[in-house]
């Protein structure tokens, strides 16, 4: 055998939260629990048991390199049912963290920017937005039933601040609608925020914790303005 | 029972009669509570046991002094002379002192009154309140009036006032006026308690309380007590192997392992020890019943088959009967769009995702983690059982539960409190004269009056040869009824009693106060249930099947006699063989109680294996011991000193004993204690070629060594099971791994930055020891498992000690430069050739001291008088020698504590004026009862061993031996009368 | 004398182990599983209690069929008892039927105490082969 | 492997009392039990011999045996005496011994066993009418096949004449006139032959022809008795009517070898009938035949003995009723030994079969 079985302290454990001081990350006895119940188990090597077991013997170079991290939907079963309490997803998401911001996949940390830069994900100026919204609401307004439907942008005092998905408002605004027909069904007060209305949270996603503070800061931001206590975060 | 309870015990089920019949062999006044309606706990609900996949709860019954208990199936419930059974009864309350204390319980209503209801069931007929089965796992019905356990003698109902609507059908057809649906709690105060034993075990966790396993939703999801009762005859499905959705037999079968246990996000960080031999042997009879393509998983994550003979059992099941085990804790189980099937999700051995479909689903359930001990537990003079906060199988049950009852008379002698001695009720004078036959015809309340006029019973039974007096009472039920036979006894001239009434069972407790008031054995009384025979439309000849039942037992009666009792002094001195933890503790447990001790060793020193214990718990325990015992004035020591020769019968014994030096001492005792202990067990010589390959014992004590320096032991590798759970030794030595876990965790104390890994087969950390693994773990050691034909391999490479495993959770090849490699190389007995073949008991093929019962009779041998525990038993903890220790010396004390042991009525006896001598009697009894005594030339029965099985009436040809109320001719007479 | 089949009511000796069949016997009838009356239950403390002579003057005293119920092996509370009958039931079995007793009447079974309900299907299944073989030969001989 | 050895004598009886005086002369035993004619009776009787004079009236050869010797053979081996002892026995009363033994009712320890080759015995009556007749039965019936159809019905059938088992075996079938052949069977039997000092000899290769014959004509005849006893006892009716004039005189058990109990039980109080329950079946059956029990104890001891039958003959022989006994209790034996595969006196450390059961046995049906 070539390489030698070395414990490094890692630094992935270290930095992951814990989901209370009684449970640790290395109190993980490789029941399989999490790897029965997770849906990707077995896909592209994907092992959520494999990824702890990897973060305890400190191997954390190998972790952050490899694609393993970024396969996760985060969906959270595993978690769920995990004996020994381990925060599985939390872990996950500081590895993804731990990754050079150039190499985290796809356009998600372009993604990041942009938002930071425009306030979405897609980079869409504030007009086009609006056109786009208050396009499809006249679409909405046209079919029969929902006369005098308008989209409410930044209506202050609504009930509901309504956040939406980039992908609705970038390609596939017909599904847009959706929603718009129950709040109008529901004669629900809700409103759109012109600015920062950005409804994907990729630092979430990405680990990149400033970039998600501050994303969740600016809808917080929009609520106190408009004077909103509720929000619908629709992913 | 004549005298108030001195002791009580809560809970009713295994260890609660086991404690609280030591007591009453003992000779003390117990009472036993139970909340239930019905004794006997979980035990109700199982019909056989691993690992041999029998029953043999009849054996945890008394063996001597047999007359003062029924000699029943234990289902049926536990009748002994010493011991009150108050079921439906809960303690709140406990005060004062051991010795004096006063206890508090509530005796709920049951609506009705058990000293009336004779079991007829006319009720549950009537009643229209249909409620689920909770004997049955609720997979079936029962009626709001029922019987709590279905095999409970006497048959008497309780109702369920929950379910109850209080419609009144069932007060009217009582035929004894034995229900009141008004009654209510009532409070019992119990005075001047020596002492409380709390056996109310640890309840069993409730898997609907996890939404995981879908319990509940699913019909195909049952606990596996569920399972025993669909196993079972006198389950839902009256035996047959079908699940609950569509009654149909399953093809697939799946057993979780560790539901409720192992999981510190419930509360639940322990073991519960006996789900994993549960799931096997219940995965066993799924193949027996339906056949061995029936496909049967177990999804666990180590099989704790840490029992003596436990690992055989698994490799068996695996090997032999195809039972699959699968290393893996499931998520989940999900519904399968087939209906009523079950999707289960698992990674394999390599970690590949496979998705399943079975047709049922077992959830190995343990201890609840939410159940609480009652506030009074810790009140002092409360001693309470392991099983009341471990799940245990039922031998651990059964020591631990002598254990307590050990320590339990301990106190109560130390307060001074002594079992009464009992008076025996003489018998009459009435008794040797000849037979005369009192039969009393009941009409129970006159419901039975037409069935004795119409067909003329008295004048039929005039028929009857001998002598015969017939009385007709409207109710022996009632006191007046009952007075009215006790005033014809007393006074007239019939010395033996049948009663033509109910149900026997429920007659017996009537029957054995008539005995106390009138001097006439109960043995000379006999019931027919004449309700049950009119009862019983079948019968196109009733009054032939009524003369046909009351003549066979009136001809038995006739033919009884008094068996002559052998009375055998007992010589009140114990010998105990071993001075390790379990002999000291036994040793200790009788000088306790008055009885002289012969303690043997065959080493210098007492103590066993005191020097090489290393745990400071552990050592300071035994080191209590040694001091006790060596100061103890009723203790004898001979060290260098081996038993050579032991003669006798329980009670009687002869023993010679050699010195080193060849002196020889005679030893009188009533009975022995094999504690014989054993020790590590070697490890190969080729195991050890380089000097950091060391066994575990030596690295526990490198590390125990003051002021050692472990900045340089910088890369532990620990394996397990060395030797152990393969043929030859194949067996778990049970402490291996926990002694591993403590020495990893000692050595992360010396060195925090050490590595260490543990290579391990199933960690056996059952119980309360589960915490080490978690604590071990949370400490950063590393555990990786391997299978027994995939074990890692150590090399030697220029110096550098390489371990070279698999990590099947990495699935890739491990490697790991050691400075020390561990080996658990586990315990193995002490030669005991010697002491088997001087005691005449059996050996394991492991060469451990083979017990009679692993499960009812855990410390006794084949032979009455010769008790076992320890490591001569089979491998155990420390703890748990002791606890084996203290019950064996209660088990002997049995013996030791009487004066005399008289023999049982129902025993052998020899008529000496025509036996042959041919000795088979002696070759078939099962108990090593009966021997030739060489000065009379006559074969003697040991009243202490013999069962009164008959095996050996049976086989003498002549009538020679007879068995005590089973004699030949009354047994042949019955059978004349039977056939008419 | 002999009977018409219809109302052959044939006379059955049951001799039932305490521990475990009379357990049985006892659960079927609390649980109301019935089984035809004709059967004398004698009581014995074990199978291996059963002496020869018992099941011979049985059937020269006119029983239709002999029933014997003990502890499944392993179960016996004496150890092996239902064994040691078991093994003297072969010699049985060769003996009646030599002397012209369907080897069929005389039946040896297991019964463990949880099993009611097969008692009673043991009881109504011996009584049927015996209403199939009809009347002891021994019926209405004198043979004593 | 055997060693043999040839004495020819004037009559066969005087070669084997010349061997068996030596045994006492020569001090190798210190006594000899075998069958010897008395001054009163031409029915040679087991008779214990201390002194090698008193041995000239033995004759165990004489077709003729008034009971199986079995029991007294185990009369004088009760215990281990210290005393060596010869005992010269017929093949089935070596087996009933060897049953005897292993019902602890003698020992074979220190016992020198001497078989005879057995071509049969005649009832007494026959055999005392030849005597008176001619004399020396026992020579006459070597040499003369008409006067061996004269033995009895069993031993007709008997194929064991050749004993097992014994330490020394004297036979005379296939040898010449007067001659009688020795064969050790044992280490025991070897020394003593060589200590006797008889010349060695091969076996006669005619010997194993007229064996053989004979081993045929038994076997044939033991099946045409089991067929037609076993037709006449296979219904309890048939039974009834063979032994419908016994007496319960329990002869058959007294001569019986391998009955061994010191009391019957049908003398003791489990059957003992008393007053009432004899009144009690005449009550309910109308009548009851005297003496009661009688298919019942023939039964028992059936039950009781059929294991280990040896198939002597002596039941048929005692009974004043003329029953059958023996055709019935070899037939039933046959029958319940093959069940048992079990084979009384084949071999003296093969336990009696009730004492023989699996120890362990897995559940299910007892079938």
């Amino acid at each position: 055998m070539e390489t030698l079985t070395k414990r490094k302290p890692s630094l992935i454990k270290q930095q992951a939260p814990l989901r209370d001081s009684t449970h640790l990350m290395d109190m993980c006895m490789a029941c399989g629990t999490c790897s029965a119940g997770c849906p990707l188990t077995g896909v592209d090597g994907f092992d959520p048991r494999k990824i702890i077991r990897m973060v305890l013997m400190g191997r954390d170079e190998e972790l952050i390199e490899s694609k393993l991290p970024w396969l996760c939907t985060m969906c959270g079963k595993c978690e769920h049912a995990c004996p020994m309490g381990i925060n599985i997803i939390s872990t996950i998401r500081t590895i993804r963290g731990m990754v050079d911001r150039d190499k985290v996949p796809g356009m998600i940390h372009k993604g990041i920017e942009l938002c930071l830069e425009t306030g979405n994900n897609i980079g869409l100026p504030e007009e086009d937005f609006v056109f786009i919204i208050e396009d499809v609401g006249e679409e909405l307004a046209a079919m029969p039933g929902f006369a005098d439907f308008k989209v409410p942008i930044d209506k202050k005092g609504a009930n509901i601040l309504h956040t939406l998905h980039n992908k609705l408002v970038n390609t596939q605004n017909e599904d847009l609608v959706h929603w718009w027909k129950i709040f109008y069904a529901a004669k629900e007060d809700w409103t759109v925020p012109k600015q920062n209305w950005e409804g994907v949270n990729w630092g979430l996603f990405s680990g990149d914790d400033e970039a998600m503070k501050l994303s969740v800061g600016r809808i917080v931001d929009n609520m106190d303005q408009l004077g909103i206590t509720n929000l619908m975060y629709p992913e | 029972m004549n005298q108030p309870a001195n002791i009580l015990v809560i809970g009713a089920g295994i260890s609660g009669i086991r404690s609280a019949l030591d007591l009453a062999e003992l000779g003390y006044k117990v009472c036993l509570l139970d909340r239930a309606p019905a004794m006997g706990g979980i035990l109700t609900r199982l019909d056989r046991q691993f690992p041999n996949n029998h029953c043999g709860i009849c054996r945890m019954l008394p063996m001597f002094d047999r007359d003062n208990s029924e000699e029943f199936c234990l289902r049926k419930g536990l009748s002994h002379e010493n011991i009150e059974v108050l079921l439906s009864t809960e303690v709140i309350a406990v005060e004062g002192n051991p010795g004096n204390m006063t206890v508090t319980a509530v005796k709920q209503a049951t609506g009705v009154d058990a000293d009336r209801c004779i079991g007829c069931q006319e009720c549950e007929k009537v009643c229209p309140v249909e409620v689920p089965d909770t004997f049955n796992a609720e997979l079936g019905k029962r009626k709001a009036i029922y019987l709590a356990v279905p095999y409970q003698m006497p048959n008497q109902r309780v109702i369920d006032l929950q379910a109850c609507t209080r419609c009144g059908e069932c007060v009217k057809v009582c035929p004894t006026a034995a229900i009141d649906l008004e009654r209510t709690p009532e409070t019992l105060t119990f005075e001047n308690i020596g002492g409380v034993v709390l056996a109310s075990g640890t309840g069993l966790f409730n898997p609907q309380d996890m939404d995981i396993y879908g319990m509940g939703h699913f019909p195909n999801v049952v606990t596996s007590s569920a399972f025993e009762r669909i196993l079972s005859s006198s389950g839902p499905y009256q035996g047959s192997l079908i699940r609950p959705s569509d009654q149909h037999p399953p093809k697939k079968i799946a057993w979780i392992q560790c539901v409720g246990s192992r999981n510190p996000m419930i509360g639940a960080d322990y073991c519960s020890s006996a789900c994993c031999m549960i799931s096997i042997k219940q995965a066993l009879f799924a193949k027996e019943r339906l056949g061995s393509d029936t496909q049967t998983t177990i999804f666990y994550m180590d099989m704790r088959t840490f029992g003596r003979d436990y690992q055989r059992y698994r490799d068996q099941a695996e090997k032999e009967n195809n039972v699959a085990f699968v290393r893996c804790r499931i998520h989940s189980i999900e519904p399968n769009e087939e209906e009523g099937n079950l999707k289960i999700s698992y990674v394999d051995h390599s970690g590949k995702p496979v998705n399943a479909v079975f047709d049922m689903a077992v959830l190995a359930t343990g201890k609840d983690p939410l159940r609480k001990l009652p506030d009074f537990a810790a009140h002092p003079g409360i001693i309470a059982t392991d099983a009341v906060s471990e799940w245990m199988d039922i031998g651990s049950s059964v020591v631990s539960a002598s254990g307590v009852s050990e320590r339990l008379a301990r106190m109560l002698s130390s307060a001074g409190i002594k079992p009464e001695k009992q008076a025996t009720a003489p018998l009459s004078d009435k008794v040797a004269g000849s037979p005369h036959l009192q039969v009393v015809l009941c009409s129970c309340n006159g419901s039975l009056d037409k069935v004795i006029e119409e067909n003329q019973l008295a004048a039929e039974l005039k028929k009857i040869p001998g002598r015969i007096d017939i009385m007709q009472a409207k109710s022996v039920c009632d006191a007046e009824g009952l007075d009215q036979v006790k005033e014809i006894l007393l006074n007239g001239p019939a010395n033996r009693v049948l009663f033509a009434a109910c149900n026997a069972q429920v007659f017996r407790p009537k029957l054995k106060q008539l005995a106390a008031v009138t001097g006439i054995p109960k043995e000379f009384m006999d019931v027919v249930n004449l309700r049950g025979l009119t009862e019983n439309a079948a019968s196109h000849d009733l009054l032939g099947e009524i003369m046909n039942q009351l003549e066979m037992r009136a001809n038995r009666l006739f033919r009884k006699k008094i068996t002559p009792a052998d009375v055998r002094p007992i010589q009140k001195t114990a010998l105990v063989i071993g001075s390790g933890p379990a002999g000291l503790s036994a040793a200790l447990a009788l000088a306790a109680q008055n009885i002289k001790v012969v303690l043997v060793e065959k080493k210098e020193t007492i103590g066993g294996n005191f020097a090489n214990i290393h745990d400071a718990q552990i050592r300071e325990m035994i080191g209590q011991l040694m001091d006790e015992a060596k100061d103890h004035p009723l203790i004898t020591m001979h060290t260098d000193t081996e038993v050579i020769n032991n003669a006798g019968v329980a009670g009687q014994f002869v023993a010679r004993l050699r010195h080193a030096n060849g002196a020889e001492t005679t030893v009188l005792h009533g009975a022995a204690v094999i504690a014989t202990g054993g020790g590590k067990a070697d490890l190969p010589a080729d195991t050890l070629a380089d000097n950091k390959i060391i066994s575990l014992y030596d690295l526990e004590a490198e590390l125990n060594q003051p002021g050692i320096d472990a900045a340089n032991i910088n890369t532990v590798v620990f394996m397990q099971c060395i030797g152990s759970r393969e043929e030859p030794r194949n067996y778990c030595s049970r402490i291996c791994c926990l002694k591993s876990l403590k020495t990893a965790m000692k050595l992360k104390e010396l060195n925090p930055n050490c590595d260490i890994y543990v290579f391990y087969r199933d960690m056996m950390t059952y119980g309360e020891s589960e915490k080490f693994y978690t604590q071990a773990r949370a400490k950063g050691i590393i555990f990786i498992p391997f299978e027994k034909q995939e074990k890692p391999a150590i090399k030697i490479e220029s110096g550098r000690v390489l371990v070279e495993g698999y990590d099947p959770v990495l699935n890739e090849p491990v490697c790991i430069e050691a400075d020390r490699v561990a080996l658990a190389s586990g315990l193995i007995p002490n030669p005991v050739d010697l002491v088997a073949s001087t005691f005449h008991v059996e050996t394991t093929q492991d060469g451990f001291i083979q017990e009679a019962d692993s499960k009812w009779r855990p410390v006794d041998t084949g032979r009455e008088g010769i008790f076992v525990c320890g490591l001569a038993r089979g491998p155990v903890r420390a703890d748990e020698a002791v606890q084996e220790g203290k019950a064996a010396g209660l088990r002997a004390l049995r013996i030791l504590a009487r004066d005399t042991i008289p023999a049982s009525q129902h025993s052998a006896y020899v008529r000496h004026a025509i036996c042959s001598l041919c000795e088979r009697c002696i070759a078939v009894c099962p108990f090593d009862a009966r021997y030739v005594d060489p000065d009379l030339g006559r074969i003697m029965v040991d009243p202490v061993a013999c069962q009164g099985c008959g095996v050996c009436a049976a086989e003498c040809p002549n009538g020679a031996t007879l068995i005590g109320d089973f004699e030949e001719y009354g047994v042949m007479d019955e059978i004349e009368a039977a056939l008419g | 004398m002999v009977k018409s089949m219809s109302d052959f009511q044939p006379k059955i000796i049951a001799l039932v182990c305490n521990w475990c069949t009379y357990t049985a016997a006892d659960l079927a009838g609390t649980s109301r599983l019935s089984y035809p009356a004709n059967i004398r239950m004698i009581r014995m403390m074990c199978t291996g209690m059963i002496d020869p002579k018992y099941i011979l003057k049985a059937f020269l005293d006119g029983a239709d069929g002999v029933f014997i119920g003990g502890c499944h092996p392993g179960d016996c509370h004496y150890i092996n008892g239902n064994l040691k009958f078991k093994k003297r039931m072969a010699g049985m079995e060769a003996i009646i039927k030599q002397f012209g007793f369907d080897e069929n009447r005389l039946r040896l079974r297991w019964i463990g105490a949880s099993e009611g309900p097969e008692f009673q299907h043991n009881m109504t299944d011996f009584i049927q082969t015996i209403q199939d073989m009809g009347p002891s030969p021994a019926q209405g001989i004198m043979v004593l | 492997m055997s060693v043999y050895a040839m004495v020819k004598d004037t009559s066969v009886t005087e070669a084997v009392k010349a061997a068996l005086t030596k045994l006492i002369s020569q001090d190798l035993v210190d006594a000899v039990l075998v069958a010897a004619k008395s001054p009163y009776s031409a029915l040679p009787m087991p008779t214990l011999f201390a002194n090698a004079e008193a041995m000239d009236g033995i004759d165990p050869l004489a077709p003729a045996a008034p009971f199986n010797a079995a029991r007294q053979a185990a009369t004088v081996s009760r215990q281990a005496t210290g005393k060596r002892l010869a005992l010269v026995l017929r093949p089935c009363e070596i087996r009933a011994l060897i049953e005897l033994v292993k019902l602890n009712q003698c020992t074979l320890e220190n016992v020198v066993l001497i078989g005879i080759e057995c071509l049969g015995r005649m009832e007494n009556e026959v055999f005392l009418r030849h005597a008176a007749a001619q004399g020396d039965v026992t020579a006459e019936f070597l040499k003369n096949t008409s006067l061996q159809d004269d033995i009895t019905r069993t031993c007709k059938m008997c194929e064991q004449f050749e004993p097992a088992h014994a330490d020394i075996v004297m036979s005379t079938l296939g040898m010449a006139e007067n001659s009688v052949l020795f064969a050790s069977g044992s280490e025991t039997g070897e020394a003593l032959l060589k200590e006797l000092g008889l010349s060695p000899a091969e076996k006669p290769a005619e010997r194993e022809t007229v064996t053989k014959q004979l081993l045929e004509k038994r076997a044939a005849f033991k099946k045409e008795v089991f067929a037609e006893t076993s037709e006449k006892i296979n219904s309890i009716e048939k039974f009834e009517e063979m032994i419908g004039t016994c007496l319960n005189c329990y002869n058959c058990r007294q001569a019986c070898p391998v009955c061994y109990c010191k009391e019957c039980v049908f003398l003791t109080d489990v059957f003992s009938a008393r007053p009432e329950t004899l009144l009690r079946r005449a009550q309910k059956r109308g009548s009851v035949k005297l003496p009661t029990d009688t298919s019942m104890f023939h039964l028992t001891r059936l039950s009781h003995i059929a294991h280990a039958c040896v198939g002597c003959g002596q039941c048929s022989s005692v009974c004043p009723s003329n029953i059958p006994v023996a055709d019935i209790f070899t037939t039933v034996a046959a029958q319940v030994q093959a069940r048992y595969d079990y084979v009384p006196g084949r071999d003296v450390q093969e336990p009696i079969p009730y004492l023989m059961f699996e120890e362990k046995q897995k559940s299910g049906e007892p079938k």
